[in-house]
């Protein structure tokens, strides 16, 4: 793989392609003994990544400057937790980048879901199958710690389905209005 | 002495029940089995499932819970039963003390209305409101158009910005009416609400007393909490940045007054606005502990709770006629399992891992430890982050030092929030109201930087490789392939290996 | 500014730092790349392997690594280079600040006999001692028949008790002598050493003293450190129990009085003895930053690295001509990985599970974190646990408080022999002095108590039962069969079934 | 096993042997529902023993009272740590304490061995092969963590070996000196 400028079999030198918002980097790696250093965006810094003995989180020095990072694994990419923010970061093999370019993706548009943002208690619906609803409209309302939430639909359109009753207990991301899209 | 609460409060009350030598008994919810509070008191009993309303709000079960343990007295913390007038008086029925004022005093204070005649008498200035319960819509409307919008809806019986909604405009009025009514039943099992003017850029100013068991009251300083989103504190201080001394003499001798006036006893908080024009007008009185106590503990160097319990002891207050001056500057950020990026959306979870700050100035009051799960029923009020320095520049570097120490993960939090805006130029002026998030808050600024973007994206590529590595497996021909760990199926039949 | 120390003064230094807005920058041994001091540094470079004269007493590599990083200053902390004149001068010869008196200051006050003179000059009373470095045991033994034993051997260049052996007798000079000598070649890189005469039962008090730019010296109150093993401190408050305000005010003096005349600057220590009569006698001058430099800020609210910085820079004080006047009484207890119930023994390991007290009064300095290895290299001082009151009986409970609170498991450490030391009757009435250890320390008396081993007995059940329960296997018959967890084997068939 | 009373099946009732630095107390539980009585010396307390996610640790509620602790596993007995002490307690069935009672056990007498209480360098041994020492005589010098430690013979007798060079490491535990017990 990338430049087999290989020194010492294993790690010496290899690359890959990261992505984080918008942003897609190369980042190539050079291993010699025991110290390692990245290319990338022209620049080449060390790097010393150690994970701690406390969980899934390393201690980060990159060109000197220490960090503490998390990062964890969530389906399909990384999320890396920093200074208290997560990001999410994509890393690919070049080569699957490659292939990954001529791929084309299907999307299910035109229905708007809303649902629960956290476990709590849905104490109103606001609206009934087949009832009309504009953008921002309250179609329900989820008390969890103590605070009332009002959910509204973004997009607005048709209810075509209510999927919970007043006074249910609901999960996280659990689906509570079907909204099909004006003009889908 | 039972601890009829759960969280950082219960935590604290055990703490200064050590330092007194006397047994702190905890009682939990059935979610609360492994919270800090039963692992920290001397003792600790299950009183119910998780709803508040069957555990930590169910009176009868409270009550027989000290008998049966043979408690002397009862301290309620704050909210829960903290401001609950026939609980204080069911504890003197049961020949408990009630570490708070008598229930009679909590009944007059606790109730807005009656709290704003006593305050009156007490010869306070009030912000316009209506004169009783507002029994109706209409009667809401009528006292809008009187008054002139923007309005605010309070539950009689609220606080902790439950049951509050602001009405800017006629046509938000009745939306706001029933959220409004539905939290206040929901949080104090009363729906009457009342309404008051809305002051346009106020501050929030609240005196801190404590009333001997003689009558005796001091005034212990004031703090600043008009950091605040939907009525709910987020930082508080104290000094009051800019209050001049005849102003907060002025507001010290207005709040003994309204205690005296009242025949209050223990700690309280009596709230004020105060007007960009220097005019402080009477908000409440909170007849328990405030959540913010510690910033006055940090200035006074006195023990709040200990005091509480010597004066329900019938003693005097530990000074005397002899209060400490306030000295230094502090500031106190509350940490809460809420998600600044997504409308402050409360998170639930495990506390994967913990770190608090530590070092010179900084006070940590926490209900959570590591790998504890937050549950659901209660308020998302995690730890509370306390610094002193001795000026407000100082406290306020500190507070970002120790926000940027602060390692907790596993669930959201607003760490970042406290960050933004402890480092925010209005904030480091001191230039605060009640609008201060409306006006300068925008969820995008909590976006990391671009420093954080890079190093993310290395940390990244770097544990793909390393975890790459950590997988790989010897090979035949003395080359290695590899497996990547994720979930996602590889497409390239070659990708996985090298 | 580099930092050139490691733990949990490192970890104290970067907290200043970063409330000053000045980069911090660590250097750490091969075994503290995990340390709490390189995960909060804004940057870290490695120095060398893990013993110190490779790495953080490495004089070339510390100062090449602060030219490669830029740094301006270099902060040594205490220990390792803090009080070595050679190299602070290596420091002003690469331009270097460094943060401390100047090398000549440090070199005559570093050195015992000089700094005698010193202090001598300045009007200060000496315990006897020898005039200069001892040759010789010859030497050493005709200082004692002289002075009368028992006497105290001394390193030359010591500090932190290192070096430092009582001989009671003459027979226990030679082994003395030549242990003496050893620590003093492993610690200081210097065998010479000097003999004292050893009062019967003294307190060690060190007057804290500030010297600005200017050589204005101001004393900020008195330590008491007489609970010491083997002259290693233990436990230290401030203020002095017991102390008149003549006798603080005459010790301030003088301490400020040797600082003068030894041309001072940055933050000192002025120890003396002082006797059962009130007389206090010089003993040396630590010119660093003392490890129990806590207590003294929180009685005075100061933050002694942010005024150390502060006079490196050229400037004054923080405060000027005004010190603050202390206020309230602050203990520390030094938390260290040592087997109290075996002979102190020092202990290395992996921190299983730490949960630090917090609430109110209590201040944590620390450099260690859940899952952190302590290595082998380095001394034994995990955290400091700091607590402040507004009296000594407040002060006292509170420490006990927070160390009943304190979890630390996964090596050995002294949480129980505080435990045990500050309930002890002597202790509570301030009858302190340098031997307390010897006349009341006995290791059975830390065993615990009866109602601890009734509870361990029902945990261990409690355990058994549970864990054999939790590997039970479905068995064919709707019963289940058990296996026990643990190794031994099983001796009767039947007995892991039922 | 015990009495045969169980309600519920599984450890509704059962019985337990524990021994702790010489106290050797019957222990038996009693579960009904999710509720756990314990009798022992003749006292019955109800208990509450729930594993914390923090490691290997319970939080016990007994007759109200609660407590931390830690319980591992120590080879063929138990280490119970609360309160920063840690107490070893040995936990047997029934049927294997009686077992037990009959076992006879043979010691390996006469022997003393001076080991490295804990990693360190060996800066001095202070012996020779063949030398007589008394009992309290220091025998060798570890330096750790900056501190000097004299180690001493116990009991004393002849040297037979000296296992370990000055300026050595060592790891705890690491024998240094054999010395043949004087009578033995």
């Amino acid at each position: 793989m990338g430049r087999a400028t290989a020194r010492s079999g294993l790690g010496a030198s290899m690359k890959l392609w990261v992505t984080l918002a918008g942003r897609d980097t190369e980042v190539e790696f050079h291993a010699e003994g025991s110290r390692l250093w990245l290319e990338f965006e022209g620049r080449r810094l060390e790097a010393d990544f150690r994970r701690l003995p406390d969980g899934e989180v390393y201690s980060l020095l990159i060109g000197g400057r220490s960090h503490e990072v998390r990062v964890s694994s969530a389906g399909s990419h990384l999320e890396v937790t920093l200074d208290g923010a997560t990001l999410p970061v994509e890393v690919r093999h070049p080569l699957e980048k490659m292939l990954q370019s001529v791929e084309a993706r299907s999307r299910v548009a035109g229905v708007e879901i809303v649902a629960a943002p956290m476990p709590g208690l849905v104490v109103a619906v606001r609206v009934k199958t087949g009832e009309t609803v504009t953008p921002g409209q309250p179609v329900a309302v989820v008390e969890a710690m103590k605070m009332q939430n009002e959910l509204s639909a973004r997009h607005g359109g048709v209810v075509t389905e209510v999927l919970v009753a007043e006074r249910t207990a609901v999960s996280a991301g659990q689906a509570l209005v079907k909204i099909s899209q004006a003009g889908s | 002495m039972l601890i009829a609460n759960r969280g950082e409060i219960a935590v604290r009350v055990i703490r200064t029940l050590r330092e007194l030598d006397i047994t702190s008994i905890a009682v939990f919810s059935e979610p609360d089995r492994e919270a800090l509070h039963v692992l920290l008191a001397d003792e600790a009993y299950p009183i119910g499932p998780g709803p508040a309303s069957e555990s930590y709000l169910h009176l009868e079960c409270v009550i027989e819970t000290a008998r049966r343990t043979r408690a002397d007295a009862i301290h309620p913390g704050y909210g829960f039963f903290a401001e609950n007038a026939v609980f204080a008086r069911a504890c003197a029925d049961a020949g408990l003390a009630f570490i708070g004022p008598p229930p009679e005093v909590i009944a007059r204070l606790g109730d807005k209305l009656s709290a704003r005649e006593v305050a009156a008498q007490a010869g306070a200035a009030l912000v316009p409101a209506s004169p009783q319960a507002l029994t109706s819509l209409t009667d809401a409307r009528s006292f809008a158009d009187r008054a002139g919008y923007p309005i605010l809806l309070k539950a009689a019986l609220g606080g902790g910005g439950k049951g509050m909604r602001m009405v800017a405009r006629q046509d938000e009025l009745q939306a706001a009416w029933e959220l409004a009514r539905g939290e206040a039943r929901a949080a104090f099992g009363d729906e009457r609400l009342y309404a008051e003017r809305y002051l346009e850029r106020p501050r929030h100013v609240e005196a801190q007393i404590l009333a001997d068991a003689s009558g005796r009251v001091t005034f212990l300083g004031e703090r600043e909490c008009s950091i605040q989103r939907r009525h709910q504190k987020l930082l508080e201080e104290t000094p009051c940045f800019g209050l001049d001394e005849r102003t907060r003499a002025a507001l010290g001798e207005t709040a003994c007054r309204i205690a005296q006036a009242a025949g209050y006893r223990s700690a309280g908080t009596v709230e004020f606005l105060l007007d960009s024009d220097g005019r402080f007008y009477f908000l409440e009185v909170n007849t328990r502990l405030q959540v913010e106590h510690p910033v006055t503990e940090m200035t006074t160097g006195l023990d709040l709770v200990a005091e509480q319990i010597r004066i329900a002891e019938g003693g005097a207050t530990s000074f005397g006629d002899q209060p400490p001056a306030p000295r230094g500057w502090a500031m106190e950020a509350r940490i809460l399992a809420e998600d600044p990026t997504a409308h402050f959306m409360p998170s639930v979870g495990p506390v994967a891992r913990l770190r608090a700050p530590q070092g010179p100035g900084v006070r940590n009051d926490s209900g959570i430890y590591r790998g504890y799960q937050v549950p659901v029923f209660y308020d998302s009020l995690l730890a509370k982050l306390v610094v002193w320095a001795p000026d407000r520049e100082g406290a306020r570097r500190r507070l970002l030092r120790a926000l940027d120490e602060y390692v907790l993960e596993g669930l959201h939090h607003n760490l970042v929030f406290h960050r933004w805006l402890v480092a925010h130029p209005r904030f480091v002026s001191g230039d605060l109201s009640t609008r201060f998030l409306d006006q300068h808050f925008r969820p995008s600024e909590l976006a990391p930087g671009g420093d954080a973007s890079e190093v993310a994206l290395l940390a990244a590529a770097l544990h793909a490789r390393q975890e790459r590595i950590a997988v790989t497996l010897p090979d035949g021909d003395g080359r290695r392939g590899s497996a990547w760990r994720w979930a996602e199926p590889r497409r390239a039949p070659g990708s996985g290996r090298r």
